[in-house]
């Protein structure tokens, strides 16, 4: 079985099915059964296969690559730094597969082609997407039932205040769905950054569909454009890096490509990963020669005009000239744009600092929408890109990662901490562990922030759709009009219980824990290890800690508001119910995997040793580098497994977790502390975070009303200048155009019925001919023959004398 | 060719008129007046069954002609004749003639009906 | 007759032709106007035997004879009166028209084999449509006489006819296909010997259609049963209201010339012509060609034979006439159109078939070869089989 | 006719003058003139019973004529149809539109005249085609032979049987017959008499009541078409 061929079929597979379930459901969805319901079937029978497909990728992966146990101790025990970087340094290019099945556009340097880029990340992430959507299906199939048949949406009010009554939009659903499953793949398999820009984009749109569900609402129309408008603003940055890497190197591609190119010779093309870090430097980064003469444009033109006359000269001159340029630092701006422009593009889908006002309001979708696409997979596409571009990344485009996570994160718990509304809750808590992630990758921790990426799938996947399952028992997203739920809804109640421990990482230190326990613990080493290593940058630290208490409040605080306690609204609580079992199977199976996703199997299998694998090359040693903002020192990951550093993150996060939950405790089980008191003592800062830090205000401030304010000085240019030029055009045309109107009826058309009624008059005048009366036929026709008779005797007299 | 027509004036006569042959040209006269009668009734006459008449009398003139050019006794020295051709048409052409005669007078019954008149001139209906 | 002129007499050849013409026609005329005289006592005789009572009994003798010649003194002596609205031409043209019809038919008719004024090689086509005639001068005194009866009679009379005349060329064109000529001399000819070979009895098609012929010739004449034309009991004399002497007398020669006509025609179609029953002329050996006297003679015994069947069946309209009553017009016109003329159209074929079946009929089809039945169909120019013997003549007239 | 007698041996001028009367060439004068004389009568009559007469006057000369020219059959066919059905028929026809103001209809004089011109002309010109061909003013007494309708009557059934000089035997032998459009008539014939006894077939002129309108509105339209 040659994985090189076996594992694009399969994976290829698993990616167009959701396409051909789209198709389907596209054409013929409202005719799949009553009301569309068995396009659910088609749907979910689609990424099923999908999900068998991925798992026999994965199986092919393992039977090909297996997986070596990840021994962390064997490094602590060596303390030597120097002997790692040697092993760091004898590293071995991570096991990949790439090619590509169709070339769209070929053109001189310029390749877009739709290919793949297989490595053990692909395939884990390809399993983890087509699982969790897998049960997310399942799951809609149940929660989506009211669009089986007409819908009435109570939240829209007519003009004459009856309530918006429209046909269900089941199937509608599941092909948006589909499509989404369809893009999420491409951005996973794609062998090249403009197939995943490609796919960027189409995951945008499905958010679009998906969060404008109910269109019909305002509050949904509003946020299914504003997450679009808000992507539009980091994509923008993304195009800009994807501009500078090919402007400079001239291709997208991750890996080395072979291929005829122009001249049709069978040449090997270097990708992107190979270009930064090549063979020659034992793959530590570099700046590209094709960014350094990009960037030494001016030098390059001089030395092609010294030698004018002969041209090899001028090309072995730069090639020799090019390392001193690449010393005197020529590229480096290029290559920091290029990473910064990728990190804009996701900074939107990833809902980092600046733009993360977009994920609250995506909320508004249906529940399973957010459970997969603003919690589990989109918004951690970003981050994915991150990993899969992670060898380009400069130190200091790592340092900038870094703050924006850290920043991201400690806001959107500030404002979790404060929420109400429970979808709103785990939207913000979403946030803040996506800047988790990011926070990891900026400090170096590669494994930490994918292994966070995965568990945060599975775990946050299941509160959302808890969360779900709450809503729809209790029709409304108040936590404050809940509470006591756990005894009418158990699985629901136990379900969430794990996903919330589950996030905070709860477990016995250095024994067992939940998924996250693993996950969060390593990202707060590395951010130990990072800090320690630069300590005028310990305040990334602080922050992932403290982000570390806060998530354990607010989750805990959502779940004791939510289940425990005694019915706030009895209305409400003799009304919820559980679940149907459709919804509570995909609960149970998320749960079990919340709860094992972290373990290392006998044999040292798990998702952290096959992450480990596919690290890239050179990323595993730890850099210490000058570059913009002066020296950085980038710690090598497996140095944050060393046991002191290991031991005090450990502590320091069950510490802050254990707080967290205490206090999220005291103040809404035993009611120590009264939050009204809290919130009234800490008013302001309370305020701030309720109005979440005044961010859409602000932005409403700096950009939305600029905006509007351009646009309307545009419109009135537009109506002002631009209309009323275009009005005296069209005024002059409809002048001249009378005129000839004019021309046309006096003359054309005089002349016309000129001719028509002169043939009119002839008509009538002939028409007395025609009287009708027999005895002037007759008469006509002797006179007729006669004429003819004699004629014919005067041509023809020979033939009458005959 | 009458030995006895010196002996008289008047013999002259009998010879020169009565005493020849009669010949086609004979038939074709009579056939010509016919005719032309026939074609001044259809012009003058307003009365509907005046102009079948003159139809008939058309027809007619036409059957003596064909009569003269078809019958053995007319056959002169070198003179063309159509044989039995001259009385197949004539016998054909009074048949439909028979025929035409019972359509026509139908039709002019129908004006009639409709009209109360048989004036000619006064179905104009169709006029330009 | 004018052989014998011109030969023995010594007389020139062009008075010749001239006396015999008028001989001829003084004879034809003859017959019809003796005939009328005669045939108008005889009516009122037998219509008053069959009335049972005398009739004319005073004047010329017991019996009455002279009493139509009476009667014809008294018509000539009378005033010829004209009504005033009466279109005069066509008044006193009418009767004339009539007479003329009715006597122009005898031209054509044969009383023996040489008997005939001219012989016709479509004679019975020439006599049925010049009877044909006849209704237009009814149809004209109808018209003319500007009076109602008059003019509802002249109708009557029209449609009758022309109906008639259907059923009647039906009748008339069994016995000529039979003798495969429409010359009657001809047709006469073949029934010549036993009345066995008279049409009449040639099979039971023939035998049927001599009495649609009879009725339909009753009807063309306008005789009871069918004399709606003259329905004294409706119309106070028919198309005949307004005439009276002469004219009104030559109405009625017209009628009974017709009445002798259709008699004869029968006659000659269906009962052997101038052949009696029985052929006493070729028992005693006298045959064609035995000398012109007896030839003569022979030929007077068929002309009085023919005369003899000829009055029969006038004898036999009056007997009908005064036996049945008169039918209604729709009664007429059904009878013509709704029995006679499919039954005519039947026979017809029948007596085709029969003919194609077995040739020359029940008796002596068996005895005579097919060729002599066709004689004169298929042979060459001419029309060899018509004319027996050469003609030299185109009209010419043999008394 | 026979052809001229001879000589007569006496010699008295009358004799001669009737002995040397061709009695064909009389005769034909006779109807010819009759013809001609009732056909001029039928254009200048106004009375339309008279036109009838003396129509059937002129046809009947016709016929008369069609006698001396041999053409036994046409003569008697031109009197059965003609004059014994045709006429019966105008005769009908002047019968069921016989009142006063139809019986003569005057036609304006200028008419007249101007129908004359155009009748003199087509005289004329008729005339003159009449008198062009001399082999047709060469007086010829044609072979003596007894009129027969049996040619005709065979050539109706297709065969012929007549003879034509002008024929060589091969043509002769392929000459066609009338059998085709002796059946065309016929047909013809049943499908006129069928269409006139529907034109003139009377029409019941029903008053339409309420409901059974439209099937009377059908009933009547069609039966006036």
């Amino acid at each position: 079985m040659d994985p090189a061929s076996t594992l694009p079929l399969l994976l290829g597979l698993a990616w167009l099915t959701p396409l051909v379930s789209f198709v389907a459901i596209l054409f013929f969805g409202p005719r799949m059964g009553p009301h569309g319901k068995s396009s659910a079937g088609v749907a979910t029978a689609a990424i099923v296969v999908s999900l068998a497909l991925s798992l026999a990728a994965l199986g092919t992966w393992l039977s090909v690559h297996p997986v070596q146990a990840v021994a962390h101790d064997s490094h602590a025990a060596s303390d030597s730094h120097a002997d790692s970087h040697a092993d760091s340094h004898a590293q071995p290019l991570p096991p990949a597969y790439s090619g590509d099945w169709y070339t769209l556009y070929e053109g001189g340097a310029l390749k877009l082609s739709i290919g793949w880029y297989i490595d053990a990340l692909t395939v884990l992430m390809f399993v983890v997407v087509t699982f969790i959507a897998s049960c997310i299906h399942i799951y809609a199939a149940g929660y989506m039932h009211d669009e089986l048949h007409d819908f009435t949406d109570h939240t829209v009010h007519l003009t004459d205040g009856s309530h918006f009554h429209r046909p269900g939009r089941f199937s509608r659903f599941f092909q948006s769905l589909s499509l989404f499953c369809f893009s999420m793949l491409g951005i996973v398999i794609a062998g090249n950054l403009a197939m995943i820009f490609i796919f960027w984009e189409l995951v945008g749109i499905c958010s679009w569909f998906l969060i404008g569900f109910y269109y019909e609402r305002q509050s949904a129309s509003n946020a299914a454009n504003k997450a679009f408008i808000v992507n539009r603003v980091g994509d923008f940055g993304m195009i800009i890096g994807m501009m500078a890497l090919w402007g400079a190197l001239g291709t997208l591609h991750f890996a080395d490509s072979s291929g005829p190119n122009a001249a049709g010779i069978e040449t090997l093309r270097p990708g992107l990963l190979s270009l930064v870090r090549p063979e020659a430097t034992h793959h530590a980064l570099q700046v590209p020669d094709g960014m350094v003469k990009f960037a030494a444009a001016d030098r390059v033109a001089e030395i092609t005009l010294d030698h004018a006359a002969r041209p090899e000269d001028s090309a072995s001159e730069i090639a020799n000239r090019v390392d001193d340029w690449r010393a005197m630092g020529y590229g480096r701006w290029l290559l920091f744009v290029a990473g910064i422009g990728i990190f804009c593009g996701c900074v939107g889908k990833s809902a980092q600092f600046p733009l993360f006002v977009w994920l609250p309001d995506a909320m508004e979708g249906p529940t399973p929408v957010s459970a997969l696409v603003h919690s589990a997979t989109m918004v951690a596409a970003g981050v994915f890109l991150m990993g899969r571009f992670y060898p380009v990344l400069t130190p200091d485009v790592l340092l900038v990662i870094a703050y924006t996570g850290a920043i991201t994160l400690f806001l959107a718990a500030t404002i979790a901490l404060v929420a109400t509304d429970i979808k709103q809750v785990l939207a913000y808590s979403t946030i803040s562990q996506l800047g988790y992630m990011m926070l990891a990758l900026g400090v170096g921790g590669w494994v930490a922030g994918l292994f966070h990426l995965f568990t945060h799938a599975f775990f946050k996947s299941l509160l959302f759709l808890c969360s779900g399952s709450v809503i729809h028992a209790c029709h409304t997203n108040d936590m404050r009009k809940m509470g006591g739920l756990a005894k009418v809804m158990p699985w629901t109640a136990g379900t969430m219980l794990v996903g919330c421990l589950a996030i905070i990482g709860a477990g016995v230190p250095f024994v067992i824990g939940l998924s996250g326990y693993y996950s969060k613990d390593s990202i707060l080493a590395q951010a130990l290890s990072f800090s320690q290593a630069n300590p005028s940058h310990s305040i990334l630290f602080a922050a992932a800690a403290g982000g570390a208490f806060l998530t354990a409040f607010y989750m805990f605080r959502l779940w004791f508001m939510t289940f425990a306690g005694q019915p706030r609204d009895a209305h409400i609580s003799e009304h919820a119910h559980e679940s149907p079992r459709v919804m509570v199977a995909p609960l149970v199976a998320l749960a079990i995997l919340a709860i094992v996703a972290g373990w290392s199997l006998p044999g040292g299998f798990g998702i952290a040793a096959m992450l480990e694998q596919a690290r890239p090359a050179g990323t595993a040693a730890t850099v210490t580098s000058g570059y913009l903002f002066g020296s950085l020192t980038i710690p090598a990951e497996h140095e944050s497994h060393v046991g002191a550093i290991h031991e005090t993150a450990t502590l320091a996060a069950f510490a802050t977790a254990a707080a967290g939950v205490l206090l999220a405790a005291m103040m809404y089980v035993w009611r120590i502390l009264s939050p009204l008191a809290v919130a009234w003592v800490f008013r302001p800062i309370y305020t701030f975070f309720k109005q979440r830090w005044y961010f859409d205000e602000l932005y409403g401030a700096i950009f939305v009303q600029p905006v509007l304010g351009i646009a309307s000085l545009a419109s009135s240019i537009d109506l002002g200048v631009i209309d009323k030029l275009i009005d005296g055009i069209a005024w002059t045309a409809r002048q001249l155009a009378g005129i000839d109107a004019w021309i046309d009826r006096t003359l054309v058309d005089g002349l016309v019925n000129a001719t028509a009624s002169a043939t009119w008059i002839a008509g009538v005048e002939l028409k007395k001919l025609q009287t009708g009366h027999l005895r002037q036929y007759v008469m006509f026709i002797v006179i007729g023959t006669v004429a003819m008779f004699v004629l014919a005797s005067l041509f023809l007299r020979s033939s009458l004398a005959a | 060719m009458n030995p006895t027509a010196p002996l008289c004036a008047a013999g002259f006569f009998a010879s020169g008129v009565l005493s020849d042959p009669v010949s086609v040209t004979h038939y074709l006269v009579v056939g010509a007046i016919l005719f032309t009668s026939g074609v001044v009734c259809m012009a003058v006459k307003r009365n509907a069954l005046g102009i079948l008449m003159g139809i008939e009398l058309v027809l007619n003139g036409a059957n003596v002609n064909f009569i003269a050019f078809g019958s053995p006794y007319l056959r002169g020295e070198g003179s063309a004749s159509i044989g039995l051709d001259g009385e197949a048409i004539a016998l054909f052409v009074i048949l439909l003639a028979a025929a035409e005669a019972a359509v026509a007078l139908a039709i002019t019954l129908n004006f009639y009906n409709n009209h109360s008149t048989v004036d000619i001139d006064q179905a104009d209906d169709l006029q330009g | 007759m004018a052989d014998f002129l011109i030969t023995t007499v010594g007389l020139p050849e062009w008075l010749a032709w001239t006396l015999t013409a008028s001989v001829a026609a003084f004879l034809v005329l003859n017959v019809i106007a003796g005939g009328a005289l005669v045939f108008i006592w005889a009516e009122r005789k037998i219509a008053a035997r069959i009335q049972d009572r005398l009739g004319p009994t005073r004047t010329g003798g017991r019996f009455g004879w002279l009493q139509s010649l009476a009667d014809g003194i008294k018509l000539l002596a009378k005033e010829d009166l004209m009504p005033d609205g009466a279109d005069g031409m066509l008044f006193r043209l009418a009767p004339y028209v009539s007479f003329c019809a009715s006597f122009c038919a005898f031209i054509a008719l044969p009383f023996a084999f040489d008997f005939v004024g001219q012989r016709l090689n479509v004679g019975v086509f020439f006599v049925v449509a010049v009877l044909g005639l006849e209704v237009f001068g009814v149809i004209l005194a109808g018209y003319a006489s500007a009076s109602k009866w008059s003019l509802f009679g002249a109708m009557r009379e029209a449609a009758q006819v022309v109906s008639y005349e259907v059923p009647l060329g039906m009748c008339v064109v069994v016995p000529v296909m039979l003798a495969g000529s429409m010359d009657l001399v001809t047709i006469a000819e073949k029934q010549a010997g036993w009345f066995i070979n008279w049409y009449l009895f040639h099979d039971p098609f023939t035998f049927v259609i001599f009495w649609v012929y009879v009725t339909c010739a009753i009807a063309s004449v306008n005789r009871a049963p069918f004399d709606l034309a003259e329905a004294e009991s409706e119309l106070v004399a028919g198309f005949h209201t307004e005439y009276s002497g002469l004219r009104w007398s030559f109405f009625f020669m017209a009628e009974y010339g017709s009445m002798y006509l259709v008699s004869a025609l029968a006659a000659i179609l269906f009962m052997g012509g101038w052949n009696g029953p029985i052929p006493v002329a070729t028992l005693l050996g006298l045959s064609e060609g035995t000398g012109d006297t007896a030839n003569y003679f022979v030929r007077l015994a068929g002309c009085a034979n023919l005369m003899g069947k000829a009055t029969l069946g006038v004898l036999v309209m009056m007997w009908i006439r005064w036996t049945l009553p008169r039918l209604r017009i729709d009664q007429v016109m059904t009878t013509c159109l709704k029995y006679c003329t499919p039954i005519a159209a039947v026979m017809f074929v029948g007596a085709m078939f029969w003919q194609l079946l077995l040739p020359g009929g029940v008796i002596r089809g068996l005895s005579r070869p097919a060729g002599e039945i066709r004689e004169g169909w298929l042979e060459g120019p001419g029309g060899r089989a018509t004319v027996s013997g050469p003609v030299s003549q185109v009209s010419q007239v043999q008394p | 006719m026979m052809g001229t007698l001879p000589g007569d041996s006496l010699g008295m001028t009358g004799m001669v003058l009737l002995a040397a009367i061709n009695w064909h060439s009389l005769l034909f004068y006779l109807f010819a003139t009759a013809a001609c004389a009732c056909a001029v009568a039928v254009v200048l009559t106004d009375n339309v019973v008279r036109m009838a007469f003396y129509l059937v006057l002129s046809l009947g000369a016709t016929a008369g004529i069609f006698f001396l020219a041999g053409a036994d059959f046409v003569g008697a066919m031109q009197l059965m149809i003609y004059v014994g059905g045709t006429l019966v028929l105008l005769v009908f026809g002047v019968m069921l539109t016989a009142q006063s103001p139809f019986v003569s209809i005057r036609t304006p004089s200028s008419d007249k005249v101007l129908g004359g011109i155009v009748g003199a002309a087509l005289l004329m010109v008729l005339l003159l085609a009449a008198f062009s061909v001399d082999s047709w003013r060469r007086p010829a007494m044609g072979l003596v032979v007894a009129p027969s309708a049996t040619p005709l009557g065979m050539a109706l059934l297709g065969v012929r049987v007549d003879d034509d000089p002008t024929a060589t035997p091969a043509a002769a032998s392929i000459r066609s017959g009338y059998l085709l459009p002796f059946e065309i008539v016929s047909v013809h014939l049943l499908v006129v008499l069928v269409g006139a006894a529907y034109l003139a077939r009377a029409k019941r002129r029903r008053i339409p009541r309420g409901i059974e309108t439209a099937g009377a509105d059908a009933a009547t339209t069609g039966g006036r078409s």
